[in-house]
């Protein structure tokens, strides 16, 4: 499978759809069937992926920088596949939830998935910038699906707090061409050992704050609550499980992989963030009643960890970030697709997926805290040990406490079979890896193995 | 012109800012589009320093950066196809609420959690 | 009274358009471009709206299916710059590949880009005139407020 | 091989039991517990096999595999767990259906659980055979998990709900801190694997800090102080999940832990010593606790912290009974779970006082309930008596202050064991209708058993010494025999049994007395802690919540401010602040300094407009002022596409305006004047970043850029005008991504303002 294939196949389907009613039962699966042969293609390319040489080219075959280079490697292709999957599991589920209920969602769902899958693909920063926007301006009109007033409200909220955040974004990659005269990730990186090492510090300053505001963590995060609050379920599971990986995939790549010096000097900073992030979210995720509340703060405390991760000195801590970021993307998810349902089977599945979230075994999410947890105690920061192990315990009480809420047993409909295979798919998925953590800590290991150096 | 190009940069951004802290849908969207233009100049004022003749491509003949010129551009149409999305939010939104005032928002917003939370009690 | 603005913005749509057109070809040559094609016949449509009231607007078949071309312009971007990996060439090659002779028919040079440039026309021109359209189209009815 | 044969037969009972429900729902138990007693069986042929390990690859890359092993302490509780569990999903078979019914729930739900009985099986099962730190907490926490759906069976009960969440924050919180006591080791070691910990401990002692942490997780699983009080609370939870989680299964748990991990524990003495405090303070709690409790499964609740406290003592003495004193109390505790779940099943009542004289209706129940009480409280005969005088034995090692704290607790061990069996059968005779055969059944079978050991002790010999040879890493001398002679174990034994006895008479004198004190004491104790802690953080939870932004204002300010704040410290802090360059302004830059002036003064003037036609206008001005400039700065491209995106922008926003209600308009016109100083703030410290960001990022301007080469490529790309050859060409990407961007928004628009009304 060459790179371009998972890159073309949801822009054309795309286009395609944008012409089409997504009402229509057929086009929503012409939409599934099109993600998931994204899906495909993306997990054909693994074996290049782990090859010697990543797949690779130049659009045009221009020379190197002054045309794009799109580049696939591991952490790409995981993050490619796990976001993939995530859209795929949300489209499927609001088919078959009750139908799609406006023209335009399956079109969008897909503009979004070209967009995450173009933004992990390229190793051109401006070109990650623009499909960085594809993704957002898809997830701006998908955020007022439902058209409530209340989506109406969380739409506006996240239009223009997130509006902050691509402007930041945009600043901060033309400061980097401005300053290293050259937009391509490893030439960047290039001239990162070769040149000074302050100079990047301030694109760098503003591109974690732009991740920030991806990401949700303190104090980025204020539009969170309010937005997967109000925005539809579905919305949220695609903000939070899919969107969200932006923040996290672009803290790797410019942060461990282009700018590994800048990352080094804000260690500190990270740190404190990271660490404002677990506690304000464990600490706010207590006392709130509506479930969606709850978990909106759940995942600013996970997004505080990935911080936390990344503040550590040396690779396990960035493993560990790698892991938590994937984890979290399908524990979100499936936590937002359960709690839209009532009845005994919605509550199993949003069960599994709040014990991922806590780091309870088997899980995805418990190896991702184990690491999480590892990396700190092996750089002999107890602290944060003590911080990971806090947040667990806290994460436990709130998301039980929301599980048990009386409204559960009685309200909203069933899940029935075909919203069912969804949740249950994601659920056991979690399980599946908790049991054997082998691809999950592989993908960690793997995914950042060659960064920060040129191959 | 460093010092001046910056300046201005600083200056419509701040005004941006301060036009997206008021307590309209109106004004928020305007600030945007403020923001959206200090990030363009932003990106042209790199080449101000080295400029020439963007149609000249004889050999050593100055020409404005170009990849910049692209980048502005593209930045631009970026920012016009959002802000015509948000232009239509806001006439959604305030129809939705009555209102153009983003706190009668967040009146409503705190009037159903208040719901909930009653609902739910103790 | 009648006025002599809207047989003269009728006029003026022609010559608008044509210029329009003149940017889309002139593009890769000098000034000018896909971009500010589209949004200057989006403006002379708008005109259009302005003057003459939307549903005179919309007896023109382009300003009625302006959102199925915008849709026809992204196929039209994304074949040209995909449709060259049929061949073995990689994605956003186009056409005269640098090697290749040029191909031209007096001042104008036929190239992909031009495809690529019309795409673009097509896409801008959709937007711009879609959401004229819809803002001109009044919704009487307010929604209920509150949450 | 035929080590993982048991296990898996364990893992499959409750799959085959859910199977067996579909078909008929009485046929889960049934068929789970055949399948448990298949694993028991198979588990004993093992076992005379002698120990065995396996080893099974399973995630190479952090170096782990699956590790299981078959040793004495293995076998002796995994036949606790799997032979316990068969009679109490027998048990649970003739319970359930009444306690659904009662309930008022669908009787098909007992499918559920004999599963979820089942599935703690097998987790317990798994938990005593791993042999790998990091599979010990996996299996630990899946016990965790099913008791918690366990005692949340009862979900329309909310006591029973809260109990469950208690449980599993209590027992999920002290887990986790076992896992990072578990996650130390393993990196202290360089390796998970029990074996390979264990002998490089031995030359490399574990860190306190790290056994601290198992141990926590160990007390909070047995449930010792101070995390004692999730068990009495958990006995919401339908009877025969008492009887089998909260004494036989999953609070030895904890227990079994300790005595796994012993080797790393023995160099360790001032933890050994902690824990021996722990253990006779749960002791002397719980059985006081006993003492006065009303209902009776929190009687035999606050006897199994007692008891547990006991095993502790044991294990932090590095005694080699203390896997005997586990395995002997796990059989007495359940027989006297289950028959309090057949009493009240029977009579409907929950509380000593409300209940008694049963021994004439119940004299099947009476009779195997006694020897039940008997073994735990230690009588002869039963197998009781010598977990007892193991106790004895250990402490007499350890001088006469240990040795007085023990005969204190054997004393009330069995002033409140009489106290529940007398409150239960004793007194007026009082008439019910008979228990289910099926329900008296497991009682009788397990006080046969308890009998059995007391009367040949000499069956007990061998597995006992196994699993202490396993525990402690050195062959066992355990012997037990009765004795006729006056050593210490015997003396402590009749000293108990006369305290007990002497307690159990005058009770009526210090009952009420001793009820207050010990409500007195609460007041201090952990669940009190407990409360407190989670009410202050629900109450800081609900500060932050109400002092949290909401405004929108707030939202963007709490994005922008931070950035600013950190731009400037950044700037600060770097070497880079020392090179901001004024840069030259020559004759050709006026025209261009001319429009900047113009474009600033447009957006200042922006703040001031009133009318919002004058702000649209305004805010024309400034792309129009910019659009000057791109000129002038000779990029005309760029100008003109920026005027035609203006001139669109204007009319977009005079058509948004014209949209607008004029009312609505005005008002919010009127309303919206008013600035917060904060904004002002805001504003100021976004700019003056911005500022200062890009003055750095422009002063700092790379001389060769990428720009050059395009412009030396153009040609190639039969392009004169370059900035076009950019953006279809060598960035054409850029541009079909910035087409969709148009059309994602144009969908947005259409989906926004749908030409069908009606349609939400």
């Amino acid at each position: 499978m060459p790179l371009w294939g998972p890159l073309l196949l949801p822009w054309v389907l795309g286009a395609v759809l944008a012409f089409l009613d997504g009402r229509r039962a057929w086009v929503a699966w012409l939409a599934i069937l099109g993600l998931a042969g994204t899906l495909v293609c993306t997990a054909w390319l693994l074996p290049q992926a782990w090859g010697a040489q990543a797949p690779q080219f130049v659009t045009g075959d221009w020379p190197v920088g002054v045309g794009i280079r799109l580049r696939a490697d591991q952490l790409s292709i995981v993050f490619a596949l796990v976001s993939t999957a995530v859209l795929l599991g949300t489209l499927v589920y609001e088919h078959v939830a009750g139908g799609i209920t406006s023209r335009s969602f399956p079109a969008l769902v897909v503009f979004l998935g070209a967009g995450l899958t173009g933004v992990f693909f390229t190793s051109d920063a401006f070109n990650f910038y623009v499909f960085f926007e594809l993704a957002m301006t898809a997830a701006f009109a998908l955020a007022s699906y439902g058209e409530k007033p209340r989506n109406l409200r969380a739409a506006f909220t996240f239009v223009v707090v997130n509006l902050m955040g691509s402007t930041l974004f945009l600043t901060a990659v033309v400061m980097l061409y401005l300053t290293t005269g050259t937009l391509d990730m490893l030439s960047i990186i290039a001239w990162g050992q070769a040149g000074e090492p302050f100079a990047l510090v301030v694109p760098g300053t503003l591109l974690l704050c732009a991740f920030g505001v991806k990401l949700g963590f303190f104090p980025f995060h204020f539009w969170a609550p309010a937005v997967y609050r109000d925005a539809g379920p579905t919305v949220a599971a695609l903000l939070a499980g899919a969107l969200a990986n932006i923040g996290s995939y672009g803290l790797l790549r410019f942060g461990v992989d282009v700018m590994p010096q800048v990352l080094a000097q804000a260690r500190p900073l990270l740190e404190i963030l990271g660490a404002a992030s677990i506690l304000y979210g464990s600490v706010l995720a207590l006392s709130r009643r509506d479930t969606r509340e709850v978990l909106a703060y759940a995942s600013i405390t996970q997004a505080g960890l990935i911080i936390a991760a990344l503040s550590l000195d040396g690779r396990e801590g960035l493993c560990a970030a790698v892991a938590l970021a994937l984890a979290g993307s399908v524990d979100k998810t499936a936590l937002f697709l359960a709690q839209d349902r009532g009845g005994e089977r919605a509550r199993r599945a949003y069960s599994v997926a709040a014990f991922s979230t806590a780091g309870v075994p088997p899980t995805a999410g418990f190896w991702s805290k184990a690491w999480l947890l590892r990396a700190a105690l092996e750089q002999g920061h107890t602290a944060l040990a003590g911080l990971v192990v806090l947040a667990s315990a806290l994460s436990l009480l709130a998301l039980f406490r929301a599980y048990q809420r009386e409204r559960w047993l009685k309200e909203g409909a069933a899940l029935h079979r075909g919203t069912g295979a969804v949740v249950y798919a994601l659920s056991l998925a979690l399980i599946a890896v908790g049991l054997w953590p082998e691809p999950l800590l592989r993908a960690g290991r793997d995914a950042i193995q060659g960064l920060g150096t040129l191959p | 012109m460093i010092l001046i190009a910056s300046l201005v940069v600083g200056l419509l951004f701040a005004c941006g800012v301060r036009m997206v802290l008021e307590r309209e849908l109106v004004r928020v969207a305007c600030g945007t589009v403020l923001i959206t233009n200090s990030s363009v100049l932003l990106i042209l004022a790199g080449s101000f320093p080295v400029r020439g003749e963007a149609l000249s491509v004889q050999k050593g003949w100055p020409v404005t950066d170009p990849v910049l010129q692209s980048l502005a551009l593209t930045a631009i149409v970026i920012g016009f196809a959002v802000s015509a999305l948000l232009l239509t939010l806001v006439h959604r939104t305030q129809r939705a609420h009555g209102s153009l005032r983003t706190d009668r928002l967040v009146e409503a917003e705190l009037k159903r959690v208040h719901a909930v939370e009653k609902e739910e009690g103790h | 009274m009648r006025s002599f603005v809207p047989p003269l913005s009728r006029l003026l749509l022609w010559p608008s358009l044509m210029i329009a057109l003149a940017l889309w070809l002139k593009g890769g040559a000098s000034v000018g471009g896909g971009f500010p094609a589209g949004a200057l016949a989006g403006l002379a449509v708008l005109l259009q709206y302005v003057v003459a009231g939307r549903d005179q607007a919309r007896r023109y078949v382009a300003v009625r299916y302006a959102a199925p071309l915008a849709g026809v312009g992204l196929l039209l971007v994304v074949g040209t710059a995909f449709l060259p990996v049929l061949g073995g060439y990689t994605p956003m090659s186009l056409f005269p590949r640098p090697d290749q002779p040029e191909v031209g028919v007096g001042g104008l040079h036929l190239h992909t880009a031009l495809v690529f440039e019309g795409g673009l026309m097509l896409i801008v021109f959709g937007l711009v005139v879609t959401v004229i359209d819809r803002f001109a189209l009044r919704t009487g009815t307010e929604e209920e407020s509150g949450p | 091989m035929s080590i993982l044969l048991p296990i898996l037969l364990a893992l499959a009972c409750a799959p085959l039991a859910y199977v067996a429900g579909r078909w008929r729902t009485g046929a889960a138990a049934w068929v789970g517990a055949s399948g448990a007693l298949a694993a028991l069986g198979v588990l004993a042929h093992g076992w005379t096999q002698g120990p065995a390990r396996v080893v099974l690859p399973w995630a190479p890359t952090w170096g782990l595999s699956l590790e299981f092993t078959r040793d004495g302490l293995s076998g002796l509780y995994a036949a606790m767990a799997l032979g316990v569990g068969a009679l109490v999903v027998v048990y649970s078979r003739a319970y359930l259906p009444h306690h659904l019914a009662e309930e008022g729930r669908s009787p098909r739900e007992e499918v559920r659980f004999h599963e979820l009985l089942l599935a703690f099986m097998a987790a317990m099962v798994l938990l005593v055979t791993v042999d790998d730190l990091l599979l010990l907490f996996v299996a630990l926490d899946l016990t965790t998990i099913v008791s918690y759906l366990l005692i949340g069976f009862d979900r329309e009960d909310p006591e029973s709900r809260a109990a469950a969440l208690l449980s599993l924050v209590l027992t999920g919180a002290t887990s986790v801190v076992f896992f990072a006591g578990a996650m130390t080791l393993g990196l202290q070691y360089g390796t998970f694997s029990l074996p390979l910990v264990i002998e490089r401990a031995a030359s490399n002692p574990a860190s306190t800090g790290a056994l601290v942490c198992l141990a926590v997780g160990a007390l909070g699983k047995s449930a010792q102080v101070p995390f004692h009080f999730w068990l009495p609370r958990a006995m919401a939870a339908p009877t025969p999940v008492s009887s089998y989680l909260h004494s036989a299964a999953m609070v030895a748990a904890g227990v079994f832990l300790l005595q796994r991990l012993y080797p790393l524990f023995a160099p360790a003495t001032e933890v050994r010593d902690g824990l021996l405090a722990i253990g006779f303070l749960s002791m002397g709690l719980g059985s006081l606790m006993a003492l006065v409790a009303d209902p009776f499964k929190r009687v035999l609740a606050y006897s199994t912290i007692a008891q547990y406290g006991y095993a502790l003592v044991l294990v932090a003495l590095g005694s080699e009974g203390a896997p005997l004193y586990v395995a002997i109390h796990a059989p007495c505790k359940a027989a006297l779970f289950l028959t309090a779940g057949a009493v009240t099943q029977v009579t409907g009542k929950k509380k000593l006082s409300e209940v008694g004289g049963l021994r004439h209706s119940l004299p099947v129940l009476a009779g195997a309930s006694a020897v039940a009480a008997a073994g735990l409280s230690a009588l002869p005969l039963t197998a009781g008596f010598f977990k007892d005088e193991v106790f004895f034995h250990a402490l007499a090692k350890e001088g006469p202050v240990v040795m007085a704290a023990g005969l204190v607790g054997a004393g009330l061990t069995l002033a409140y064991t009489l106290r529940l069996w007398w409150g239960l059968f004793g007194g007026p005779r009082r008439d019910v209708p008979a228990a289910p055969r099926l329900l008296v059944a497991p009682v009788v079978v397990l006080a046969g058993l308890i009998l059995l050991g007391g009367l040949l002790p000499g069956l007990l010999v061998a597995p006992a010494r196994a699993a202490a040879e396993t525990m402690r890493g050195e062959p066992s001398t355990l012997e037990l025999a009765y004795h006729l002679d006056a050593r210490a174990e015997n003396l402590l034994a009749v000293g108990a049994w006369v305290l007990g006895a002497a307690l159990f008479a005058t009770r009526r004198a210090w009952t009420p007395g001793l009820s207050r004190v010990l409500r007195r004491t609460a007041l201090l104790g952990a669940e009190r802690g407990y409360r407190l802690l989670l009410h202050l953080l629900d109450r800081l939870s609900t500060w932050l919540h109400e002092k949290e932004v909401r405004d929108l204002r707030d939202r963007v300010a709490s994005v922008l401010v931070p950035t600013g704040l950190l731009g400037i410290a950044v700037l600060g802090v770097t070497p880079l602040r020392a090179r901001f360059m004024v840069g030259t302004v020559g004759w050709a830059d006026v025209t261009l300094v001319m429009a900047l002036a113009f474009a600033s003064a447009a957006a200042l003037a922006t703040l001031r407009a009133k009318g919002h036609l004058m702000l649209v206008l305004l805010i024309s001005c400034v792309g129009f002022s910019l659009a000057m400039v791109f000129a002038f700065a000779a990029a005309p491209d760029v100008a003109l596409t920026s005027v035609l995106v203006e001139t669109t922008f204007t009319l977009l926003f005079a058509g948004l305006l014209a949209l607008l209600p004029e009312a609505r308009l005005r008002r919010a016109q009127k309303e919206s004047q008013k600035p917060r100083g904060r904004d002002r703030l805001a504003a100021g410290v976004a700019g003056a970043s911005a500022f200062l960001l890009s003055w750095s990022a422009l002063s700092h301007l790379q001389a060769e850029r990428v720009g050059q080469r395009t412009v030396e490529l153009a040609e190639a790309a039969h392009s004169p005008n370059v900035v076009a050859a950019v953006l279809t060409d060598f960035r054409g990407l850029d541009t079909v991504g910035e087409m969709s961007v148009v059309v994602a928004a144009l969908l947005g628009v259409t989906s926004l303002l749908g030409l069908k009304k009606g349609r939400r």
